[in-house]
């Protein structure tokens, strides 16, 4: 099947193997990420305030883009996910904001019809885990992973409705697909400080120590994001645990990691 | 609440939708606020601040480049204020103002490393600037 | 145009009668004209071939027929419903008007039904046939030797062009494929009218009331009005009469008749197809129905068995009568 | 000629259990208000059947208020929750017909409330008045 | 045609000064049907009455107008009046001439003319008026009560002492409810099981009340005083009649994985089982979800031990049927599931646990013995955090929790935190509150105890976070008023969770036709004045299926119930409101409108055979109220779109006819 697919602007630069092996999984298990022509960058975070309408049009653009190729629009950094989603949901509830918004779109108005989907959600509700399962030729067996979903993913709630936002489990699932064990940890849902690391480092530090020190202390020997700015805070702030994109774990598992064309 | 206070109150609910009679004041915003201790007004009195027209000294004060933004006061809230909003509206208010930007480009070296994802950059910049 | 053809309907009937599935067959029969298409009840092969007739004048609303018709018939009745026609069924099911076992519903497609009226606006009177052929009808009247021919679409019946849903929500079996919910700018009259001032809307209403010459078939065709005994028939109710006498009498039968079956009107449209003053009686059940939506959240009547009307229903927070009138219109 | 000055005609249904006892406070604290106002006692708001409504119109009321017991509390659970949907479609329907809106009310009176039945009988009978005979809907027939 | 006399009365001068009473009475004798017409200066007086007989009898009344003050002073007396003279006491109307007349208008004419159009009003009516009799029906002695915590026994035990037989059916083994789950009770600490199980003994030997346990309601039917009641007897393997309660099988029983539900599953008990050692029936149930010799045929173990045979493997569910004149409804509560809070880690540490929980743990026959220790290592805890309103006072779009006030809270978390810091002085206990809700007699005083005899540090603001950590539990919380965040290294956390009805209440509701809240509350007839019966007559509430409640209410709850059961049992006969709605069957369209109004669940429908105009017969379903319900709110006939449903003493007619006279 073909989906549109949003990758975002660290993925084309800092985080190139996030995306990269979120193309190769997908590939490998029947699913085709069509880039958006022409995205425009998302913003990284969504401005809550109802009257920030431009900050919100490049989300809007490829809302539509997806829209009229009638399929669910595909992203993998949490960012990306939150903003485009928190848009979407906007333009879905809000009809003033949406009208407002209208104003800038070319033809015909778009009012929220396009399905976001996390490459998470698209692995457990479209794919489904038990065919992740049945594709892995690595089984990661003995691995004790600990999925860290930062904030992004999760919340708010009733916008992402990814999965419980006080105890997800989509993440602990893939890793039980892929045939590790998930260990589950308290923080694995706070904020590793985000884009405040530009304002107090020291708070960052504190906050991506918490996460770290926490999932350590669970007995984990991997953390897992899908987040190029956890994971770029969590390193930074010496996570004494490796951090890898989850698309890197469903990479291997899948055996599609090294590059196979050369 | 005199007239400036009034009207500053009634732009900050109209920007964040957030409607501040709503808080029942049990604090559980400031108990899970990641930020907290960098703040110099906390969540919980960033709603009631509001409420009271006492936004002024938000507006200057540094609390509001601490708040990540991370939705862990608004999930949490059993009253479904969204304490984030209203900081977020704040913050809004405050670098909108002309020059009032908070960050700069001329800020960014010092931070900038080579793993530095362009997502930090353009969340920064989002939020701190206009 | 419909797409389902006549032959196709007597095929499935026929053999649904030869297998025993049901005893009789309720449809349209033909009239004296092509137009004047009436329900009717086949209990033989050789009467379907003879006598049922389906096409864009087939707009009747069958469900109705069933109270009575289940009562009289042994074994089941093979139904032909529209997509429109299965609310009405379901809301009389959900009233308990007959046993489910006792009907066998064949959904069929609508394409929009012809209204004569609109053909006569184009075709002027006399109409003597009125055929179908591809999207446009053939009208032979007494005055013009060559027919005329209209685009089907130009003499839809309103309540088609405001068509608000080509799904079925009942059946057995269904010919063809099945549509959707549709969003109809079925409302937009209705607030025509609410925009108006108070005295324009008495005045559109005086004209339109003082028409009605009382003769019952906006009752008598309701889905919705399968009373074994209406109030306006009954003595003892109180507000008994069999001809309005004055102004008031127009309006008290039909704000009472709207008022009984509010919440219970699928909006089906056939009060105003049957009523021969062209008077628009669905604009007071669309009123009721517009307010209900607006109070107390969207609801359509019959769209699933058992749901509770909106007026044997309430809230703690319900509007009250007078917020109801600050939420806007004019004031008298 | 003479003219006289005009009355209005108003039909007050009155719950059992609030409404009536309210009026009969404002009795007991000789709170006047028109005499134009005529009370009939049903058990519930909720009895009330638009019927009667029109009635009262069809023989010349000018207008028609329905005062039952206030929401949440009535003597019968769950009347006045009915009384409050039913009547609110009916003045909408009447309104849309171009009837005018003073001359229909629906109003909550606790039996404790004999003030507030006289100041709202007092403020029906004054908007009645100033919209004069009712002419939309009456029965010619029953004016002399 | 009736022959109608019309009594006007002065009322001293309270009619007479505004009102020509006179004149009225002349004008209304002119009114068709009227015979009959005098005035008085006080009718309600034995004279008045007098008069008023003489009148029927001198003149054949076969109704009766009174003018005078309003019906709810002396609508009874003129009836009663009507009685003695032989008229059917509803062949009388008032007209109320003077707190609706006299008493609001001042000028004579105007008093005068308006009282004639009351008057005419109330003649229209009384000729539309026909004789109407209560309807009677007998009443069984008996009260079924539904629930045997601590609500129930005490219902039943108070019924039972007036000397009516009294069933309790309880969905477990054994009767106790909650209660018994408790250690101690506030304000007073007496411990809960020496004040409950004395009771339970005495439900067990009174010879009034039969216990169902293990057994639930399956069917209702009837009406107040005569229900008919089925009653569903699980299968729990075991002769109740033969079991002695030794509990050898228990000991031998192999299966001893099974978590015991009465100790919240902290620690195990066996397939076969007591739940507690004073638990009444004290019976043996074996599980058959558990039970190998159930699931597999094999093992038979507790059978061979077992020197009564009591163990019947072969048992089936039993259905009961029985009589009731008189329902309680006593089903009680549990606390919300914590699933949707798992910012306080409920989920991932075994030391994050519910009040409820906590219970257990300080109680002597608790999985620790009474011990204080933490689950997960066994443990004394050093510090622990209570965090109050856990699920409770939250908004209904938050969705999750609840938005009402589980009212116990306050008063057991002081308790608990009290007797941690009186067992244990060198645990630091936090409470974390967002207000301290303490109204009952002692109450305050009890929390004061605990803050400043007891130094229990109670702190404003509520936990946000719990991360677990190594063998910590990190609380983050807010101290709202020193404006800190605080970071706790605690041992245990014990949650205050929200209360909520027990999942059983809602079927029941239905069955009972009995009227619930948006949060499965039981509804009460009326929240001040009727607030231990609901809607539907015959059906009374006790204890917290109600609303949240603690014990001492829940008690006296309990025994108001009871009240109101004996008063009705009391009866032998119930004698009805006589107006009341009831349908004509040719006009009802069986379209079940009215049904979906009546809050008393009145009306119930019938099929019917009916000859049709053309000969043939049809069967209809047809609405029939039953008058022992019905209460005479008239909903129904508005709902009604054929008008076949009508009220007695307030009919269609009746109404219409009041409004043309006054609108003539």
């Amino acid at each position: 099947m073909k989906v549109s697919y949003f990758p975002g602007c660290t993925l084309k630069n800092k985080a190139v193997m996030l995306d990269e092996y979120a193309r190769r999984s997908a590939e490998a298990l029947g699913v085709t990420l069509e880039e958006i022509e022409n995205w425009q960058c998302c913003g990284g975070v969504f401005t809550t305030s109802k009257d920030e309408v431009a900050t919100k049009l490049s989300s809007v653009r490829a809302l539509k883009d997806a829209a009229l190729k009638g399929q669910p629009l595909v992203t993998v950094c949490s960012a990306c996910h939150n903003v485009i989603k928190q848009t979407n949901y906007a333009m879905l509830t809000d009809p003033e904001f949406a009208s407002k918004v209208n104003r800038y779109m070319a033809e015909e108005p778009y009012n929220g019809e396009t399905q976001v989907l996390h490459y998470l959600e698209l692995l457990r509700d479209t794919v489904g885990f038990d065919a992740v399962k049945e594709k892995v030729v690595n089984s990661l067996k003995g691995k004790k992973i600990a999925a860290y979903y930062g904030c992004l993913l999760l919340r708010p709630a009733g916008v992402m409705q990814m999965d419980d936002p006080e105890n997800p489990r989509i993440m602990e699932d893939l890793i039980r697909a892929l045939g590790a064990e998930p260990v589950v940890f308290a923080n694995r849902n706070e904020c590793c400080g985000g884009y405040v690391t530009v304002e107090s480092p020291a708070l960052a530090a504190r906050k991506s120590a918490d996460v770290a020190d926490n999932a350590k202390a669970a007995g984990a020997d991997m953390i897992i994001t899908a987040c190029p700015l956890c994971r770029y805070n969590l390193i930074k702030n010496g996570s004494e645990l490796p951090v890898v994109y989850f698309t890197e774990l469903l990479a291997e598992a899948l055996g599609v990691k090294e590059d196979t064309n050369e | 609440m005199n007239n400036k206070e009034k009207l500053l109150k009634e732009e900050i609910l109209r920007m964040s939708g957030v409607n501040p009679v709503k808080c029942m004041r049990c604090g559980k915003c400031s108990g899970t606020c990641p930020a907290y201790d960098e703040m110099e007004y906390h969540p919980h009195q960033f709603v009631s601040m509001v409420e009271s027209g006492d936004i002024e000294p938000l507006l200057e004060s540094k609390s509001l480049y601490r708040c990540l933004t991370c939705f862990a006061c608004v999930d949490r809230c059993p009253r479904n204020v969204e304490p984030a909003k209203l900081v977020e509206a704040v913050r809004l208010l405050a670098v909108r103002k002309q020059g009032a930007n908070h960050l700069k480009p001329e800020d960014v070296a010092a931070v900038l490393d080579d793993d530095t994802p362009q997502q930090l950059l353009v969340s920064a910049f989002r939020k701190y600037a206009k | 145009m419909q797409k389902i053809t006549r032959d196709q309907l007597i095929e499935k009937a026929a053999s649904l009668l030869g297998n025993g599935t049901v005893s009789c067959v309720l449809g349209w029969e033909k009239g004296e004209f092509d137009y004047d298409v009436t329900p009717a009840l086949f209990e033989t092969e050789s009467e379907l071939r003879e006598k049922f007739v389906f096409g864009d004048f087939c707009g009747a609303n069958l469900s109705k027929y069933l109270v009575s018709k289940t009562r009289k018939c042994e074994g089941r009745i093979l139904v032909f419903l529209k997509p429109c026609d299965t609310y009405s069924f379901n809301q009389l099911l959900t009233e308990h008007r007959f046993d489910r076992e006792k009907a066998y519903v064949v959904g069929i497609p609508c394409e929009g039904m012809a209204d004569i009226e609109r053909v006569k606006e184009l075709c002027g009177d006399g109409i003597s046939s009125v055929t179908a052929d591809g999207d446009e009808l053939v009208v032979t009247t007494l005055y013009d030797d060559e027919p005329v021919r209209v685009k089907a679409e130009s003499v839809l019946a309103e309540r088609c062009v405001n068509c608000k849903s080509k799904k079925h929500v009942a059946y057995d079996e269904l010919i063809g494929e099945d549509g959707e919910v549709l969003s109809s700018a079925r409302f937009d009259e209705v607030a025509r009218l609410e925009a108006m001032t108070p005295d324009e809307r008495f005045a559109f209403w005086q004209n339109e009331l003082s028409k009605c010459i009382r003769c019952n078939a906006c009752r008598n065709v309701c889905p919705a009005c399968t009373c074994e005994r209406c109030v306006f028939d009954n003595p003892s109710s109180g507000v008994e009469n069999k001809a309005a006498a004055n102004s008031f009498e127009e309006k008290m039968f039909h704000i009472i008749r709207a008022f009984h079956v509010a919440g219970r009107c699928t909006d089906c449209g056939e009060c105003s197809r049957v009523c021969p003053q062209n008077i628009p009686l669905h604009l007071l059940n669309r009123k009721f129905i517009k307010d209900i939506d607006d109070f107390y959240g969207e609801y359509q009547a019959g769209a699933e068995v058992g749901s509770r009307a909106p007026l044997v229903n309430y809230t703690f927070d319900d509007l009250e009568p007078g917020e109801v009138f600050e939420r806007g219109g004019q004031d008298a | 000629m003479q003219v006289k000055e005009y009355k209005p005609l108003i039909v007050a249904f009155c719950c059992n259990w609030c409404s009536y006892a309210g009026a009969d406070l404002a009795g007991n604290n000789r709170l006047s208000y028109p005499a134009d106002v005529k009370i009939i006692r049903v058990p519930c708001s909720c009895r009330v059947n638009p019927m009667f409504v029109l009635r009262a119109f069809q023989r010349g009321a000018d207008g028609v208020i329905i005062c039952g017991c206030h929401p949440g509390d009535c003597h019968y659970t769950s009347g006045n929750y009915y009384t409050r949907r039913r009547m609110a479609l009916l003045f909408s329907m009447l309104d849309y017909l171009g009837i005018e809106r003073d001359r229909t009310r629906l109003e909550w009176v606790s039996a404790a409330e004999g003030a507030k039945f006289a100041a709202t009988m007092n403020d029906f009978v004054e908007k009645v008045t100033a919209l004069g005979e009712n002419k939309r809907l009456e029965d010619l027939r029953c004016k002399k | 045609m009736q022959r109608i006399g019309v009594f006007v009365c002065w009322c001293g001068s309270n009619i007479a000064a505004t009102v020509d009473v006179k004149a009225v009475a002349e004008a209304l004798k002119s009114e068709p049907g009227v015979v009959y017409s005098a005035d008085y200066q006080y009718m309600c007086s034995q004279a008045g009455q007098d008069l008023i007989k003489e009148a029927v009898k001198e003149h054949n009344l076969t109704g009766i107008v009174v003018c005078s003050c309003s019906p709810r002073m002396h609508e009874a007396t003129f009836r009663k009046t009507a009685a003695a003279a032989g008229l059917n006491p509803y062949m009388v109307e008032i007209a109320n001439i003077r707190e609706q007349c006299s008493w609001v208008h001042k000028d004579i004419p105007s008093g005068t003319e308006k009282a004639i159009i009351l008057g005419k009003a109330a003649v229209a009516k009384v000729n539309l008026n026909t004789p109407l009799t209560p309807g009677e029906s007998p009443v069984t002695k008996r009260a079924l009560v539904i629930g045997g915590g601590i609500a129930g026994i005490q219902t039943a035990l108070d019924i039972a002492d007036a000397g009516f037989p009294v069933d309790i059916v309880e969905k477990n083994p054994t009767i106790g409810g909650k209660m018994a789950q408790l250690d101690k009770t506030f304000p007073t600490l007496d411990c809960a099981a020496c004040i409950l199980t004395p009771k339970m003994v005495d439900v067990a030997q009174n010879d009034k009340i039969r216990i169902f346990s293990y057994s639930e309601v399956s069917e209702i039917k009837g009406f107040v005083g005569n229900f008919d009641v089925t009653i569903r007897k699980k299968a729990r393997y075991v002769k109740e009649d033969v079991c002695t309660g030794c509990g050898l099988c228990v000991e031998k029983c192999p299966q001893k994985k099974i978590p015991n539900e009465f100790n919240l599953g902290m620690d195990n008990r066996s397939a076969i089982y007591i739940p507690f050692a004073q638990a009444v029936p004290k019976v043996a149930t074996i599980d058959a979800e558990a039970c190998t010799m159930l699931k597999k045929g094999k093992c038979g173990l507790c059978s061979k031990v077992c020197t009564a045979g009591a163990i019947d493997y072969k048992q089936q569910d039993e259905l009961i049927s029985e009589k009731y004149g008189a329902i309680v409804v006593a089903t009680g509560f549990n606390p919300i599931s914590m699933e949707k809070f798992d910012e306080y880690a409920y989920s991932q540490s075994k030391d994050v646990i519910t009040s409820l929980e906590f219970e257990r743990l300080t109680n002597a026959a608790g999985p620790t013995a009474g011990k204080l220790l933490r689950p997960s290592d066994l443990k004394h805890p050093h510090t622990i955090v209570f965090v109050q309103c856990v699920g409770s006072r939250c908004a209904s779009c938050a969705e999750k929790g609840k938005e009402y006030c589980s009212k116990i809270c306050c008063m057991y978390t002081a308790k608990h935190a009290m007797l941690t810091r009186d067992k244990y002085p060198d645990t630091d206990v936090y409470v974390f509150y967002i207000d301290v809700r303490t109204p009952g007699k002692n109450f305050d005083e009890f929390y004061r105890r605990a803050v400043e005899e007891y130094g229990v540090h109670y702190i404003k603001g509520m936990v946000g976070k719990v991360t677990p950590e190594g063998d910590k539990l990190k609380v983050r919380a807010s101290d709202l008023l020193n404006n800190k965040q605080l970071n706790i290294d605690a041992d245990l956390v014990v949650l205050a969770a929200a209360i909520e009805p027990d999942k059983s209440a809602r079927p029941l509701a239905t069955m009972l036709t009995a009227s619930m809240d948006t949060n499965d509350f039981f509804t009460e007839a009326h929240p001040k004045l009727r607030p231990v019966e609901s809607p539907t007559a015959g059906v009374f509430l006790s204890g917290a299926c109600q609303g949240p409640k603690d014990i001492p209410e829940t008690v006296s709850q309990a025994g108001a119930a009871a009240s109101k059961v004996i008063g009705l049992l009391a009866k032998d006969k119930l004698t009805g409101n006589p107006c009341v709605a009831s349908s004509d069957e040719l006009m009802c369209n069986g379209c079940s409108s009215c049904e979906r109004v009546c809050p008393y669940g009145a009306i119930s429908y019938i099929d019917k055979e009916f000859r049709m105009p053309d000969r043939t017969v049809a069967i209809r379903r047809v609405a029939s109220v039953n008058p022992a319900v019905c209460q005479g709110c008239g909903a129904c006939t508005v709902a009604c779109p054929s008008g076949a449903m009508d009220l007695r003493g307030f009919a269609s007619g009746q109404i219409m006819a009041e409004v043309d006279a006054i609108c003539k």
